[in-house]
């Protein structure tokens, strides 16, 4: 069965069609690429799925509930977590307490901080720098720092999917290599879902799994990621872009 | 002469444009461009009320010139726009004398709309000295009296009979009418004899705190004998309150602004507390028909005068009314020039002065109301020893 | 980068929108001229003068995109600047006695003293533009607001060149309907000139899109002081009007309350939209009117005390909210009113939603 | 000693004020001009309807115990009354609209006051006990501004353990600072905006006791100068930074008392203006306020 599931969904800004007929299914324990060049619709995909910009038209199911419409609270208490581009840390807040921020929904009051007690912990074992800086604040922490920041505030609100946009944006290749090393290590871990966005495909290709090329608001391509970076369709729609 | 002919023919013009169009017949009219709404008309009204009485006593007594009096009346919802609409309205309605808001401010564009239609404009209760000739036009009246002459009675009062000599004086810079308090204050301080001015400072009404100003005050060598303090509501409940609160205990003179009981609560058991007003809403007036008027009032009313200033309104009434008696006529010039014979002419509320100079009173008998553990009553009249001069006025 | 829109066909494609502006605003002063009401033709003149002032808002807040608190201001300026030209000496000497001789001796008719207090009004524009439009945003808008408060208190207080808080009169007062008419007319025709020239034009396309506009080499800062200069002379004509349609000037008349009706009447009109401007002002103040007439209509015999007082004041309030509720951008939202057939290729020329040109994309 | 006590009990007034705008501004973008209303309201609200001069106590007899709670409690409830009611279909409106409807809403607010109460300014004795002097470290000081003073302080101590130590503090800073983020992270919109309403309201409520004790004057228009300042303070202390709100109020009030000690007695009467240019001054220097917050961008 399927987790997510979008049907036809398209996406328009005023008149600017950013995403158009799109559809696809991610099953449980999955981990799916959508790659594709700037303006692709990547981005708009994601947050039409983490409800901040609802479709225009078509349909999201999320465990075989339908979420179009639906808050972007509703849809993170449901089990979605979304860690948008540009690391949205809470730069005034500590990182303890961005981290925290995200479990208030599983929660009373009462029980909430010994609730999270266990969580916290979990995410301080996977990325101990932000146990040895939790009393700082998050806008001083480098952006390797936050990425991983962002992600444990993802994992903290114990979500079936996990959503990510760019996590190697502007981040150094050693970075990069180890928060994706972290990310499938939790995969593996939790049974997690995974759903990233990425501009190039060479990290999709290295990582393994599913996935989609986008391109102009459209799915070009949607296979094994390893098997595709081969194939001459890749080469091509990748050359199709690229004359700026 | 050439200009003064000239002058006449404007005059004429003026008047003969004015008078025919609404001439009727069988009645006179009397138009209130006042403020029905917008915070003037908690002094409009009250004022307006007591101009209703009169205009109801002559009614009753038969009319004026066998006429009966109506009335006309258009809202300036407390804009200066508006005012000017409001004293076209009622001009437009055929009115004989138009009534304008008691603030000079608030009042002048319809009396300035009076005016250039040749009307005999009257503030009901303005108390600077351009609602009238100096600031509107040789037709426009006030049935108040000036701001300075209450500065003037304070001072001379509490130098004489209190026995002053350190002034403070703390000004509220908000309005005119404030201003004039001050103004007066000034004119009669270098006039007696070793008092002196200790100290000086201004606030603004709407301030949430006027803790430095008192500071200032404390940090004197002794505390001053009076304070003038030249504010009005709602500020001056504020100022006052405040000055208690930091334990100054000298007496307080105000003007006729701060007159009414209604807002003593607010500073439990004020006490040595100085106010001048025409007539005592307290039922201790001297006169005994003051007493009676405001029994009048709360009957047509429903409620007792919550200041003095309900008394100008009975006051301009009944000046005007006489004025067009003598005049024989409603017409604007004739009524003019009778107005400006009276010298001295009796009211419930005082004598009356107007000449071709000023259409306001430079000198008044001031009731002296003096407020003790929050129980105000009249202990004192007083009357300025010479009128001001205008020149010291138009300063 | 091609450039479709030269002046001259932008104007023949755009000119619909002054004239159907300046035709509902003859019909206005038509309608007062017929009903012979000196009240009414009192309102009108009001009407009138909102429309100079809201259009003179529009300038500077629809093309920048900058809230601006403090164009009242400007109207204060330009309201005493009429009062210190057009008194009559004598007048002068008792009110305003700290004023320099010449000009204590001047004496200009009312539209001299309007147009130079349409240039008095602009010429601190300019010096406070310059200090102020570096900054954007809600910082911008602040700082327009300490202007406002800074010109009123200043003109609060200067006793011998302002009367301080006292009413100056003595000002001409002027009763006929047509210069207010035609300065209505003549600051719609400048809000438009500007609209579509190459300042406005540059000053839409960096609000809409900063960084694309900076990177084709629009000079924001300079651009927005031109529109803040020429919406400062607007407002300085209307305080100057203003101050001849009730012959009396106070510094309370320009603060507040002016500031925020004139606003509430741009941002219910539209606030990108130089019809919305006029509109706003129209459709408001016939509202109010309307409530007004309805108010007098219960009068019953010689009072009127029968409404509760303010009543009218909270439909006003609550028939604003219900606008926004239902039209957020304001009644025109960012189109312009045009002839049907001249219907441009691009409607929202005017609005200035001009697409991004290429090129400048990275 | 005394100025001191001037500045900061000024201060604490706009400091108060700027912190209730601040809190509304950091969820939703909305500048409330109806704030300055809702401190009317909660004086007005310790009246009987009436339209004569003489104020008719209602709850404002209640010992202080009972009196403090139900103004607080009068202020937010209207707040979130407001919310509930028009600010809820304005979510996500342009800035300007935003607030041109809260300047609208504060309209009608204000003329539903003068409705029932007129416009004549009322007097109201409120907690007269503190209306006495009190001897401070050699100077005499009225007791209400120490009572200020430390009330102020009091609520930001409360406040800030508020917002640190809960979870709904916790949440409601974060959608200060990020409010899509924060949603994203499962932070209800609707309860945080709502609970934001509610302290502002009650902090508006806050104001208006202290003033109304202060001046004794009950007046349709009373908020109005402190919401004002109030409004200037948070934008200068940095746009949805609650600490630069507060830090920024209370600079103005010693701005304000400060210039009032020092300049000569002409130019007093032009202290607004001076304080005003320091304003200008401060933001030229510091567009982004004077506290930003790190890593946080500017939404208008």
């Amino acid at each position: 069965m399927s987790l997510l599931a979008l049907s036809n969904i398209t996406i328009r800004y005023g008149r600017l069609t950013a995403v158009r007929n799109v559809a696809f299914n991610l099953i449980e324990g999955e981990i799916l690429f959508i790659t594709g060049p700037n303006g692709a619709g990547k981005s708009s995909l994601l947050r039409a799925i983490a409800g901040v910009t609802p479709p225009s038209s078509g349909r999201i199911d999320f465990g075989g509930q339908d979420i179009t419409g639906r808050t972007p609270e509703d849809i993170a208490r449901m089990g979605v977590s979304m860690v948008p581009e540009g690391r949205e840390v809470f730069g005034s807040l500590t990182i303890q307490e961005n981290l925290m921020v995200g479990t208030g929904m599983h929660a009373r009051e009462g029980n909430w901080r010994s609730r999270a007690a266990a969580e916290l912990e979990a995410v301080y074992e996977t990325f101990p720098i932000l146990k040895e800086r939790r009393h700082s604040q998050a806008g001083l922490l480098s952006g390797g720092q936050q990425q991983m920041l962002v992600i444990g505030r993802a994992l903290m609100t114990n979500p079936r999917l996990i959503a990510i946009d760019e996590p190697s944006l502007g981040l150094a290749p050693n970075i990069t290599d180890q928060v994706y090393e972290r990310l499938i290590a939790l995969r593996r871990h939790r049974a997690l879902t995974l759903l990233i966005v990425e501009q190039s495909s060479t990290r999709a290709q290295m990582v393994g799994g599913r996935m989609i090329l986008m391109r102009g608001g459209e799915v070009l391509l949607d296979g094994d990621a390893r098997a595709m970076g081969q194939s001459e369709a890749m080469q091509a729609a990748y050359f199709g872009y690229g004359d700026h | 002469m050439k200009n003064l002919s000239r002058l006449t023919i404007a005059l004429l013009s003026c008047t003969a444009l004015a008078t025919p169009v609404f001439a009727e017949g069988d009645k006179i009219i009397v138009g209130f461009a006042t403020a029905e709404s917008g915070f003037m008309q908690a002094y409009d009204k009250p004022a307006q009320d007591a101009a209703m009485i009169r205009i109801g006593e002559i009614n009753a007594a038969g009319g004026l010139l066998g006429k009966q009096i109506e009335v006309v009346t258009a809202d300036t919802k407390t804009d200066r726009a508006e005012g000017a609409k409001a004293g076209l309205t009622v001009v437009d309605a055929g009115a004989d004398l138009v009534v304008v808001s008691c603030d000079y401010d608030f009042g002048a564009p319809a009396a300035l709309a009076a005016e250039s239609s040749g009307k005999i404009s009257f503030f009901l209760c303005a108390e600077s000295i351009k609602a009238g000739i100096q600031g509107v036009g040789p037709h426009s009246f006030s049935a108040s009296v000036l701001a300075a002459v209450q500065g003037a009675t304070m001072a001379e009062w509490s130098y004489n009979k209190k026995n002053a000599r350190t002034f403070y004086r703390l000004l509220d810079t908000w309005t005119e009418y404030n201003k004039g308090i001050c103004d007066g204050f000034d004119y009669m301080l270098p006039k007696l004899e070793g008092a002196s001015l200790v100290g000086e400072d201004t606030f603004k009404n709407e301030d949430a705190s006027i803790a430095a100003q008192i500071t200032r005050i404390k940090s004197l060598p002794a505390e001053p004998d009076a304070i003038m303090l030249c504010t009005m509501m709602p500020g001056a409940v504020s100022a006052i309150k405040q000055i208690r609160a930091a334990g100054i205990n000298s007496m307080i003179l105000n003007g006729s602004g701060v007159d009414g009981s209604y807002w003593l609560s607010a500073v439990p058991d004020l006490s040595n507390f100085y106010v001048p007003v025409q007539g005592s809403i307290y039922g201790d007036d001297p006169n005994p028909d003051v007493t009676a008027f405001n029994a009048k009032y709360k009957a047509a009313t429903g409620g007792d005068p919550s200041t003095q200033y309900v008394y100008p309104g009975y006051v301009m009434i009944d000046v005007w009314a006489k004025a067009v008696e003598r005049a024989g006529t409603t017409e604007t010039t004739a009524v003019v020039a009778e107005l400006e014979k009276m010298n001295a002419e009796p009211t419930l509320f005082g004598p009356r002065t107007f000449t071709a100079e000023l259409h306001h009173q430079n000198s008044a008998k001031y009731l002296i109301v003096d407020t003790e553990n929050g129980k105000p009553g009249v202990v004192d009249s007083w009357t300025i020893s010479a009128p001001i001069p205008v020149a010291d006025l138009m300063k | 980068m091609t450039d479709p829109n030269k002046p001259a066909s932008v104007a023949r494609r755009t000119i619909s929108t002054p004239l159907i502006l300046t035709a509902i605003l003859i019909a206005l002063a038509l309608i007062a001229l017929a009903s012979g009401s000196r009240p009414f033709n009192q309102t009108v003149i009001d009407i009138f003068l909102r429309v100079i002032l809201v259009v003179g808002l529009y300038i500077f807040i629809g093309n920048s995109g900058v809230m601006s608190f403090g164009h009242i201001g400007f109207t204060c300026l330009g309201g005493y600047a009429a009062a210190w030209l057009t008194m009559p000496p004598m007048m002068k000497q008792t009110l305003l006695p700290g004023l320099p001789n010449w000009l204590m001796q001047l004496q200009l008719p009312y539209w001299a003293g309007a147009l130079i207090a349409a240039l008095w009004a602009a010429l601190w524009a300019a010096v406070f533009g310059k200090i102020l439009l570096r900054l954007s945003g809600i910082a911008a808008s602040i700082a327009t607001f300490a202007m406002l408060a800074m010109i009123n208190t200043i003109y609060s207080n200067w006793e011998s060149v302002t009367a301080a808080t006292s009413s100056v009169v003595g000002i001409p007062i002027v009763r006929t309907i047509w210069p207010y008419l035609i300065a209505a007319i003549l600051s719609v025709f400048i809000a438009w000139a500007h609209a579509i020239s190459r300042a406005g034009l540059a000053l839409r396309a960096a609000r809409d899109e900063p960084t694309a506009a900076a990177a084709s080499g629009v000079d924001i800062t300079k651009e927005r002081l031109i529109a803040f200069v020429i919406s400062g002379a607007v407002m300085g004509m209307g305080g100057a009007l203003f101050a001849h349609s009730i012959g009396v000037v106070t510094p309370d008349t320009f603060y507040l309350t002016l500031t925020f009706t004139s606003l509430s009447m741009l941002v219910v009109g539209g606030i990108g939209s130089l019809s919305g401007a006029v509109l706003g002002v129209v459709i408001l103040s016939s509202l109010i009117q309307a409530l007004r007439w309805l108010e007098a209509g219960v009068t019953v015999g010689s009072t009127t005390f029968g409404i509760p007082n303010g009543l009218q004041e909270i439909t006003l309030g609550i028939v604003m909210i219900v606008i926004l509720a239902f039209r957020p951008s304001g009644i025109m939202a960012n189109s312009e009113l045009i002839w049907p057939r001249a219907r441009p290729e691009k409607p929202d020329e005017m609005s200035g939603t001009t697409p991004t040109q290429q090129g400048v994309t990275k | 000693m005394q100025t001191l006590f001037d500045a900061l009990s000024l201060g604490s007034l706009y400091a108060l004020g700027a912190l209730g705008i601040a809190l509304i501004f950091g969820v939703m973008r909305l500048v409330n001009f109806a704030h300055g209303d809702v401190i009317s309201f909660s004086v007005f609200a310790l009246l009987w309807p009436s339209t004569d001069a003489v104020a008719l106590v209602f709850a404002g007899d209640l010992p202080w115990f009972l009196l403090i709670p139900f103004v607080l409690l009068m202020g937010a409830g209207l707040s979130v009354l407001c919310e509930l009611i028009i600010f809820r279909r304005f979510r996500g409106a342009n800035p300007a609209t935003m607030m041109i409807a809260s300047f609208a809403l504060g309209f009608v607010i204000r003329y539903f006051l003068l409705m029932l109460f007129s416009s004549r300014p009322k007097s109201i004795s409120l907690l007269p006990a503190l209306s006495q002097p009190v001897e401070i470290l050699g100077a005499r000081i009225p007791l209400l501004q120490v009572i200020t003073i430390v009330a102020t302080i009091a609520i930001l101590f409360a406040l800030t353990a508020f917002l640190k130590r809960t979870r709904f503090g916790l949440e409601m800073r974060a959608a200060a600072e990020n409010f899509t983020m924060a949603r994203m992270l499962g932070v209800r919109a609707n309860r945080v905006i709502m609970g934001a309403f509610a302290l502002s309201g009650a902090l508006a409520a806050a104001i208006g006791l202290i003033l109304a004790s202060q001046t004794g004057t009950a007046d349709i228009q009373m908020g109005g100068a402190v919401m004002l300042m109030a409004f200037i303070a948070t934008v200068i202390g940095g746009l949805g930074s609650l600490p630069g709100a507060v830090l920024a109020g209370f600079l103005l009030g010693a701005a304000s008392v400060v210039m009032q000690t020092l300049l000569p007695i002409d130019a007093r009467p032009f202290r607004d203006a001076f304080v005003y240019g320091a304003v200008i001054l401060v933001l030229i220097f510091r567009p982004q306020g004077l506290i930003a917050a790190p890593g946080t961008k500017e939404r208008v």
